[in-house]
């Protein structure tokens, strides 16, 4: 009579570019030459918006901002493997994913201004607006899976999540339902080691975030976070099982939030300085250069031509952004509901000083 | 035409729509082979099977959650929550997502969804089965409420939930479910959301109350009838937003109002109503607003529960004092 | 460059008393003749009042009622585990357990017919009240099993919950809870293949549910559930385990529900009778009796001795619990808070009639 | 005397009460080294120990969940929702566990828990991050409901709360964490939960608020003072329960009130408060009691948050519309 072993489970690592830029070519992803530097692009382009976002907050010319510096080959790598008609839903620290994703910077920078026009994505771009609650997207991410599925749409979607998000219930209530009805959906944690102050050991016991899949009989992957061909590679595997109707994936990059959790956070409070210097030297952009210099793809007028090409972007986004007149105040009402309702058209019209007062 | 218990109206109005519509699916626990707990959904897995009728997982968050996704990606989910006392772990999803992500995103996007939920107390069921929390969700920005009081109006009511282009929050006083029958046609009829509807006509006193709750006013009503009293009674049927305009002219003509609500009485919807009249309608008021309502207590279990819902005795005794302030 | 396998898992299944009585006696955890017996007893007397109480609710002498008819040594094994210092969070489908725990039989009864005085459970006993959301009580659990660990208390903490529970997001955050902080707690699940209507499988993907361990960092193993042998020995196991400092534990007790949800529901609408007989041949108490009987710790003489004293405690238990009065309608108020407020205090004398009208 | 912040009165408040009772502990996101992202919880860790200092995972109805079972095992645990705006995952919890478990167990098990908030807007900060929820706890039977206005009264609200044997929801106005610096005793005082504050005496009209809307409507008392209008002010300072007599009393003396608060308008507390002053004073009133609240609108984004929060010119016009009705 039996005490006897009914399932097993592995937990996968996957890395192909390590940080001496040395890439394990049987591994790679099959990307052209002019992909690869696309990637790399992407990726510089994402740390300028990302430096220009943080010195624009310092000087009062942006709300709070969540830096992404450290998470480019994360962010960049799994919005690759994206196709348009995929649906994306981003976290609150996805600006590298969304330059990817084509959402016009102007528009990232407006949102962090606090403006909800930074949310109005852009009629045929099928990303959603970045969700604050931590995790709370997650089921409504297998939702649109789930829509799509039934529509017969060939589409994934893809949600963005945090080490912390898989603390949240709805990360289990969502995961679990995409396994249940074997949805077309990427759940892309980024485990960046840190929630605010609270490190991954006080989020979970378990070793990786990646076996959390098993709970769903679902894969998980565990991949370098900081090497964007690990991540490219899992995430178009798992984008391409999605569409194909294979189910869900977890896949975990694991990388480091190299900055402070917002500008309105100081890191240095909880952890050292020494930790954050461990990872310096695994920097995504890095070691893609060092790959792409040693394949021929990169050297310094490249270099020159790639930054002075983003920093030109972001300086035009920041103009357009600040060229932006004012959002009008009626729109807190207008987008309540479809229609106003004579209640709300009331509370309008008493704001705008229905009785001699003006407010606008 | 058919005589209806209100689970068949809701029912019809569910297969006619699903019929009609095809983006129109229905979610939650238990609503597919079981026909839901009340038999709500009762033949739709039948006749749409199983892709449009769907059996979830025990996750009331994540059934309101997947729901938004559906509604934003072009669906018209009809979720379920089983019991009004469960809707509390999906707060979370309604507050800060379905409400808002029309305005959030500036129009981009928007959130046709219709959440069901049997709602109130009076059919000696266990705890957290009887609760009448309709005032948290009228406080949520971004969401309608409405509460069909009858059959016929429950029919007509969904209707207009369903084809609502924002999240309609779609409360069944369950009390009622099966309590009352009433002709309801098969032919296509829709109630529009946001009118209050005057049940009887009268110039003594205002009586507004919605849900299983008219039934009690109803007959407090017909007993004050019988002692020459003309009772306007109100079904306020959208508990959010309020029609003003009904009440207020109603207030206006009788100068005397009662409130009727099975919820705890702070901060419950009778509040907001007092307040409007308050507002629009002060100096008409002959006697204060009487609320006679439910207890700041827990809803009790069944041995109690008849002392905690408002009944028609209490109504009564509510429009004494109004009447005889 | 890697991909390697980085973790991997094992879920067991434990055995011990198979269908047909048949026994391993390596695995048979060392219970005394007597315990073996006690088993028996409380498997029988819970088996009692559940037909009761099921009786009862058709003559309408009892409000809604959940049946745990099936699952007799999922309950009684995994409470037998249990001191009286432990504590214990019942579901709302427990009766089996309680009776274990000694809770009065008549408490039990009150409770289902719709008296909160059927949760005044006795002082010195360390039993939750039931709880009708389903999981919700899981947290708790972990928390007062956090208390107890701070307080320096050397007791087990151990929470009941069914397959249907697993889906809900405060089992999540319950069991991480449990897993981050390494709490004296038993998770005991009784996978019963149903909730309400809703198959395991339209519950979740995975296998099994003790697999859902892995996501917290600790141990979950399956057993059988109609198995009162391996039930206790997992649970006592886990309970020891969670004394010791050695945290929390996933039990999974595959069994079944041979009843309706309720008595307000109608499987046949959902679910083969065929089904339901598969199951009728592993019923937990007709295999420990075949096994009592050859070990000479059963014959009919017993069996008769044993009905007759449970059918005399359900019995005298109804005629207690129907000899109590009504339930005050000021403790409807009188424990809303420790003591009435001022507010309630009015709405009480209001209902009692302060105006006029007399209502009790 | 030294003069704090709330923020500082807050602290010294959890340090002396963790000092005097040892089953007194702190949990919650970033509460440990990080001493909580407002720094209310700064130092606890370095002198209790991440014993009774702890970071917890990021799960808020854990959060809630987890303090109840310590409640009801003994311990006194004070938990941080790090923004109002994220407490709706707790409602199940809260609802559903914590405001009953005494009234469920009739009285067997009790759960002292404080859940301390930061709430309301007007520091600039993301969605989320500046709602003001209070009536849907203050709807909720069997939950306290504090919030401060001032660092003094953190103080000896907080003490009060810690040491109530029921759950008391602790709502801090983050506006007001920094905004103003007042002497606060090192000395243990508490101040009683139930209780509002008169403010400023006046005959003219009462005004109440509480929270951050304090500031505002004080402002507005002075702005009406050069005019020679006198308010009579009062800080609710325990929205659960409410104090009627003081509110009444002052209503029957000035004969007109205003109402201030940041929450939406629809069923916010100040409905209630509309009909409480109506059941208890209609007859005293000179005019309609006034509302002066956030809109049935979602809390915008900071580039239009000022126009969503009453500030003292608001509520000076509702006083003139009082005055001259
Ligand atoms: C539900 C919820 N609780 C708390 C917060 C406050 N908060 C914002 S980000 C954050 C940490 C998120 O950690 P993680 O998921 O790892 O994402 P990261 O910040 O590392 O990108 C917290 C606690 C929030 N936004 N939502
Ligand atoms: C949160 C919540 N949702 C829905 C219900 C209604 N309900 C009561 S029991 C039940 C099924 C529970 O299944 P499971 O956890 O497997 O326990 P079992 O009934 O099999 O013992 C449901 C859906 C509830 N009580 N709580
Ligand atoms: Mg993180
Ligand atoms: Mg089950």
């Amino acid at each position: 009579m039996p005490k006897r072993t009914i399932q097993s489970f592995q937990v996968e690592w996957l890395q192909v570019l390590d940080e001496h830029g040395n890439c394990d070519e049987e591994l790679r992803p099959p990307l052209s030459d002019k992909e690869i530097q696309k990637l790399y692009e992407y990726m510089v382009l994402a740390r300028i918006l990302d430096e220009k976002s943080f010195k624009l907050q310092r000087e009062g010319r942006l709300g709070t901002y969540a830096s992404i510096l450290g998470q480019e080959a994360a962010q960049v790598g799994s919005a690759f493997a994206l196709q348009p008609s995929d649906w994306m839903f981003p976290s609150f620290r996805e600006a590298g994913a969304s330059v990817v994703r084509g959402l016009p910077l102007r528009m990232i920078l407006q949102y962090w201004s606090g403006d909800e026009r930074g949310s109005q994505i852009p009629e045929g771009q099928n990303d959603f607006p970045i969700t604050i609650p931590v995790g709370t997207h997650i089921p409504i991410a297998a939702g649109a899976a789930w829509a799509a599925k039934m529509k017969g749409d060939n589409i994934a979607v893809m949600a963005y999540l945090g080490d912390g998000a898989t603390s949240k219930g709805d990360f289990h209530e969502g995961l679990n339902f995409a396994g249940v009805f074997s949805l077309p959906v990427v759940f892309l944690c980024q485990n960046n080691q840190w929630a605010i102050s609270v490190p991954l050991s006080r989020q979970t016991r378990s070793k990786t975030l990646a076996q959390k899949a098993i709970a769903y009989g679902f894969d998980g992957i565990q991949v370098d976070g900081n090497d964007v061909f690990a991540v490219y590679q899992a995430a178009n595997e798992a984008v391409k099982r999605a569409r194909s109707g294979g189910g869900p994936t977890l896949i975990e990059c694991v990388t480091y939030r190299m900055g402070d959790h917002t500008t309105a956070d100081d890191a240095s409070r909880y952890r050292k300085e020494e930790d954050v210097q461990e990872w310096r030297k695994k920097d995504p952009i890095d070691r893609l250069k060092k790959y792409m210099a040693a394949r021929g793809l990169w050297d310094e007028a490249y270099e020159q031509r790639v930054t002075a090409a983003a920093r030109e972007q972001v300086e035009v986004a920041v103009t357009e952004e600040e060229a932006v007149p004012p959002p009008d105040p009626r729109d807190m009402f207008r987008y309540t509901f479809a229609e106003l309702t004579d209640e709300l058209k009331g509370q309008m019209e008493h704001f705008l000083g229905g009785d001699g007062r003006v407010r606008l | 035409m058919a005589k209806l218990t209100m689970v068949e109206a809701i029912n019809l109005a569910l297969k006619q729509e699903m019929e009609r519509d095809p983006s129109v699916v229905v979610l939650g626990e238990d609503v597919g082979k079981n026909g839901g707990v009340f038999r709500v959904t009762q033949g739709l897995y039948e006749q749409f099977g199983d892709a449009r009728v769907a059996d979830t997982p025990l996750s009331e968050s994540a059934i309101v959650g997947v729901a938004i996704g559906m509604a934003v990606y072009g669906l018209r989910p009809v979720a379920e929550i089983q019991f009004e006392g469960f809707i509390y772990a999906a707060m979370e999803q309604l507050i800060s997502h379905a409400s808002r992500i029309r305005t959030r995103s500036r129009g981009r996007y928007y959130c046709p969804l219709v959440l069901r939920m049997p709602y109130g107390g009076g059919i000696r069921a266990p705890e957290h089965h009887s609760e009448s929390n309709e005032a948290l969700l009228v406080h949520t920005p971004g969401l309608k409420v409405v509460a069909p009081s009858t059959p016929y109006e429950a029919k007509g009511l969904l209707v207009s939930a369903i084809r609502d282009p924002d999240p309609v929050i779609f409360m069944e006083p369950k009390r009622v479910y099966r309590a009352i029958k009433e002709e309801v046609p098969e032919e296509e009829y829709s109630i529009p959301l946001g009118q209050s509807r005057i049940v009887t006509e009268g110039r003594d006193v205002t009586v507004i109350s919605w849900g299983a709750m008219l039934q009690a006013t109803l007959k407090a009503a017909a007993l004050m009838g019988e002692r020459g009293i003309r009772s306007e009674v109100i079904d306020l049927r959208s508990l959010s937003p309020l029609d003003d305009e009904t009440i207020i002219e109603s207030v206006k003509k009788t100068r005397r109002a009662v409130i009727v609500h099975e919820a705890p009485r702070t901060c419950g919807l009778g509040a907001e109503l007092v307040a409007r009249i308050n507002e629009k309608a002060l100096l008409y008021l002959e006697a204060p607003v009487e609320r006679v309502t439910g207890f700041d207590t827990v809803m009790p279990l069944p041995k109690l529960e008849q002392h905690y819902l408002p009944n028609a005795e209490r109504v009564v005794e509510a429009m004494d004092r109004v009447l005889n302030f």
